[in-house]
């Protein structure tokens, strides 16, 4: 069955399209949390973050709309590749003008 | 194959025509071991507004759904409906009961049973509900089904409180009052 | 054991209910359903029925919410007529897309304009593709006992599909008659428990999150209307297992999801669905006793359409003569087209009922009276189908207009 | 108590298909967040079903399901019988329908949900317009906003403000409703978490801006969501039992091109327009002032 639930809620779990009827599930359901495909495609910039002048704040994390910003164990903020949509929220409410939008596929942490 | 006999009630909203025509079908099936179906006229009730209801009794299964278009017997509980409602289900055969205080002179089908029932109502029920009453008169003038089949049946409606009794008081004088009433013209017995 | 008792067509299903214990019930009043409402909401507050009872604002709301309610895995029931179906119309394509084991009474009752509340039944039939199962009682017993068997239906995991029980409006509804009234626990000896299994498919999970009635694309969605579309289709299978067993109980019932009454021998038959189904069986018997070759077929179930029961019943081996003439009478019309019934039986005749005419009788609309006498002029009519001038007109047969307008009961020219 | 510094770590909506800076999905996490795992989410046609469940994809990380369009208070409340039947007290049931499916075709389904007290919290993402459908005109949509079906900004025959879901909520007495905004977000934090322990229902009509709609840069959504507040046309406002407060009570508010400057939709605005706008501002705030003091038995 596809509708093996991930490990994780909204991880990205792999999903190969059914070939048989029997591999989509008899009603529309499915577990929660199963996610296929990335949102990487969505963007053409993205975040670039400059964790130097960072003050740990976390309303990058707060208001990334997303959940594409993830928060080290020290408070530094990561992006995550599949679901960043370069909206630029968190570069536009960073109080320490830490984040810029760069190009895509440019180093996030230089 | 025997056709079911056919009751028809007529009242007005409020008055229990409906209860009665019921309180018959479910004496028949309960207490009776026979078949029956109990209807009103379909339809909104409305308070005063004239009403029918039918019962319909028969030994084996009652299949027929449609109107009833010949009665056995009809019930009248308010002698003015006469005049105001069709009346196409009355025949030279129907028994028709009507409650009136007056001498009966109806230029209508059937033949014809005056009973002052609202009268007698009063003074045995100390209310105007004559339903059980005239359901007394029809079981003793017409004997469709056992008198204590229905009293039964009037136990199984009414519970036991006061309201039981008086209502088995009603049923039972207006039975005898129904006796009577075959004694004089035998040729009513269902 | 089971008593008797005496009770309308809307009591028995209130008790039936009442018997099948739904933890929820949501309830709004239509004329001629609202008895069944107000019998639940008597039973729940007496403490006979140990439900939710949910006083909701509109039909729309009402089957939304039992919806929901199933979906945490309770068993439910919900009630409407006419307007109310159609108001609840976008909730019925919901519900069985998303395969909720639902069960919903309906009295059947006439559309407006012109506002009319007494019983047809061109309300159920015009949602005949809305994936519910659709059953078709003809007696209180027999809608007491359609109820009890639509829960085991509806909720058997092949299944998970809605059901729908239709009573004629006033004509059965509001008739008291002899019904046998199951014990309780004869009926919980005969269901599943109220409260579905953790498992059960469709239902949420607070230990493995599950999104319901969910949305797909063009890739997927056909797959799952093709897999609703066959789990309607396996219900037929169900439905009978579901009669015998029943019969194996409660002693009662017809198994199939067409019933023939005198059907085998019978040159002439009438088709038809509901409490009409009774006055045709008096008028039978009076037929046949002058010596006419006339029977009836009554339609149990509409949907899943019992094709191969029905071509059975008219064409099968067991038949001792062969049908010479069909007619088809429903409380029904499609605009411009023909009764709905006498379209489903045309096209299940396709293959098998080629050249034996069939004629569409539509009579009852809004309450009109379906008497002995009408019926009769249906099975004339059949007869004098054969002659060919009568065989190719295919139009809808008014019955009884006659007895309503002087002048014809068929279309102007 | 749960506020921006200590926000849960868990996420329950990700990976979903909304647009970039989308107002509504904020919305969405963040309760969700708040709620955390034990709570049964009923989401109605509209942005936030259609980017959250396409099959195989399920974004919600709880268990959620799509409601009739306008029946979202009905299948919450069908879930919260449910599981009441079934003896489960500890699971939050939450809506989130958009302003659509609340002011307009929504609002006699939660009217009954809120007479019946149900046990239920029902968040409005109000973006102000149907955006699913592509921009066309609600009940929440404002004075002046271009809609697709209002091309020349919205203008009916008065100047009467867009529909006042916080007070329709107040008048069926239900225990708690208030507004908030994506751009404040610790009291926007404080609402899910008060409304969530209400006994009975609860409604948050949130501030929730739509880039694509509204013609405005995707990162400008949590700008809006504060300049909406601070020019006084999105008052923050708590009803609790019948007492209402004001979270913010500016005595002066700033400049409305503050916030209508950055939007498309309000391009039209003339001078006149924005007059009018500010006329129907300080009258609101006039009888939101008087709502308070008439709560407080003044």
């Amino acid at each position: 069955m596809t509708d093996t639930p991930p490990d994780q809620p909204c991880q990205l779990a792999p999903f190969a399209r059914s070939r048989q009827i029997d591999d989509w599930p008899p009603s529309p359901q499915r577990n929660s949390g199963a996610l296929a495909t990335s949102n990487r495609g969505w963007r053409i910039r993205w975040p670039v973050l400059d964790l130097a002048t960072c003050s740990r704040c976390g309303l990058c994390f707060l208001y990334c709309p997303d959940a594409a910003i993830l928060l080290s164990q020290e408070g530094y903020p990561t992006v995550a590749d599949d679901w960043c949509k370069g909206c630029g929220l968190c570069a536009a409410e960073c109080p320490k003008d830490s984040i810029r939008m760069g190009e895509d596929g440019e180093d996030t942490q230089p | 194959m025997s056709r079911p006999h056919e009751t028809v009630w007529l009242g007005r909203g409020g008055q229990g025509a409906f209860t009665a025509a019921r309180l018959l079908g479910l004496s028949a099936v309960r207490f009776a071991a026979r078949q029956a179906l109990a209807f009103p006229s379909f339809g909104p009730e409305r308070r005063g507004a004239p009403v029918f209801a039918y019962t319909r009794i028969a030994d084996a299964p009652i299949h027929d759904r449609s109107a009833t278009r010949c009665a056995d017997v009809a019930v009248v509980m308010d002698a003015s409906l006469l005049s105001s409602v069709s009346t196409s289900f009355l025949t030279p055969r129907t028994l028709l009961i009507v409650d009136t205080d007056a001498p009966l002179t109806l230029a209508l089908p059937g033949r014809h049973y005056g009973v002052p029932a609202k009268r007698l109502a009063r003074e045995w029920l100390g209310s105007e509900h004559t339903n059980t009453l005239l359901l007394g008169v029809l079981i003793g003038l017409t004997g469709l089904l056992p008198a204590e089949a229905v009293a039964d049946g009037i136990r199984a409606e009414f519970g036991q409180g006061s309201r039981a009794a008086r209502n088995l008081d009603a049923f039972w004088h207006a039975h005898d009052l129904g006796l009577k009433l075959r004694d004089a013209d035998p040729s009513a017995a269902a | 054991m089971s008593q008797l008792a005496f009770l309308s067509g809307n009591e028995a299903v209130a008790e039936a209910v009442r018997l099948c214990r739904p933890k929820v019930v949501a309830a709004y009043p239509i004329t001629p359903q609202t008895v069944v409402v107000e019998a639940l909401a008597g039973m729940v507050e007496s403490g006979r029925l140990e439900s939710e009872f949910v006083h909701v604002e509109s039909e729309h709301s009402a089957l939304a919410l039992v919806m929901g309610a199933a979906a945490t895995g309770v068993r439910t029931f919900t009630a409407t007529s006419s307007q109310g179906l159609l108001y609840m119309a976008e909730c019925l394509y919901y519900a069985s897309g998303g395969r909720f084991p639902l069960v919903m009474m309906n009295a059947n009752r006439a559309l407006a304009l012109p506002w009319n509340i007494y019983g047809d039944q061109s309300d159920s039939l015009a949602l005949i593709s809305a994936g519910w199962i659709q059953a078709y009682a003809e007696t209180a017993q027999e809608s007491l006992d359609m109820i009890i068997q639509a829960y085991a239906v509806a909720e058997d995991p092949a299944v998970r599909t809605p059901v729908l029980v239709n009573l004629d409006g006033f004509v059965l509804t509001h008739t008291y008659e002899a019904v046998s009234l199951p014990e309780p626990s004869e009926v919980d000896d005969f269901l599943p428990p109220p409260v579905f299994p953790d498992d059960y498919p469709g239902t949420f999970d607070l230990a493995r999150p599950q999104s319901l009635a969910i949305t797909a694309g063009p890739g997927d969605y056909a797959v799952f209307k093709a897999r609703q579309h066959w789990a309607m289709c396996q219900a037929a299978k169900h439905i009978r297992t579901t009669a015998h067993a029943f019969r194996a109980a409660f002693g009662r019932g017809c198994t199939g999801l067409v019933e023939g009454y005198r059907s085998e021998d019978a040159e002439f038959i009438l088709i038809t669905l509901g409490s009409t189904a009774g006055t045709v069986r008096v008028v039978i018997d009076e037929l046949r006793a002058s010596g006419q070759s006339v029977g009836l077929i009554r339609l149990r179930y509409l949907r899943p359409f019992p094709t191969d029961e029905l071509n059975d019943a008219l064409f099968g081996a067991e038949r001792t003569v062969a049908v010479r003439a069909l007619g088809v009478l429903e409380k029904d019309i499609s605009f411009g087209h023909q009764g709905s019934v006498a379209l489903e039986v045309k096209a299940a005749l396709y293959d098998r009922g080629a050249g034996v005419p069939v004629r569409n009788f539509v009579a009852g609309l809004g309450g009109q009276d379906v008497s002995r006498a009408h019926l009769a002029d249906c099975f004339t009519e059949l007869a004098a189908t054969l002659d060919t001038a009568a065989r190719v007109a295919s139009g809808v047969r008014f019955v009884g207009l006659k007895d309503l307008v002087d002048d014809h009961d068929q279309e102007p020219a | 108590m749960i506020t921006i510094k200590n926000l849960p770590e868990p996420e329950y909506f990700v990976g979903h298909k909304a647009c970039g800076g989308c107002g509504g999905s904020l919305v969405v996490r963040w309760t969700l967040k708040v709620l955390g795992e034990r709570c049964i989410a009923v989401i109605p046609a509209g942005c936030m079903s259609a980017v959250g469940f396409i099959y195989p994809q399920m974004a919600l990380g709880v268990n959620a399901m799509i409601a009739p369009f306008a029946a979202t208070g009905a299948v919450l409340s069908g879930v919260a019988r449910g599981l009441k039947a079934r003896g489960i007290e500890d699971v939050t049931v939450v809506g989130f329908a958009g302003d659509g499916a609340t002011a307009d075709i929504g609002l006699q389904a939660l009217s009954g949900a809120f007479d019946r007290r149900e046990r239920m919290l029902y968040i409005c993402y109000d973006n102000e317009a149907y955006m699913n459908t592509g921009i066309q005109k609600s009940g929440a949509t404002p004075f002046g906003a271009r809609t697709t079906t209002s091309p020349g900004g919205y203008r009916p025959e008065t100047d009467a403000p867009k529909k006042d879901l916080i007070r329709i909520a107040a008048a069926h007495g239900i225990p708690y409703a208030a507004t908030a905004s994506v751009g404040y977000a610790n009291d926007f934090l404080k609402k899910v978490q008060k409304a969530a322990q209400v006994e009975g229902p609860s409604f948050l009509h949130v501030f929730a801006p739509c880039p694509t709609g509204w013609g405005c840069d995707a990162d400008s959504t949590v700008r809006l969501g504060k300049s909406v507040v601070d020019t006084g046309l999105w008052p923050l406002v708590e009803w609790e039992n019948g007492a209402v407060r004001l979270n913010r009570n500016p005595a002066r508010f700033a400049p409305l091109e503050t916030y209508t400057g950055e939007q498309a939709r309000f391009r039209r605005l003339t001078a006149a327009d924005l007059a009018d706008l500010e006329a129907t501002r300080d009258r609101q705030w006039r009888a939101l002032r008087a709502w308070v003091r008439e709560s407080a038995g003044m």
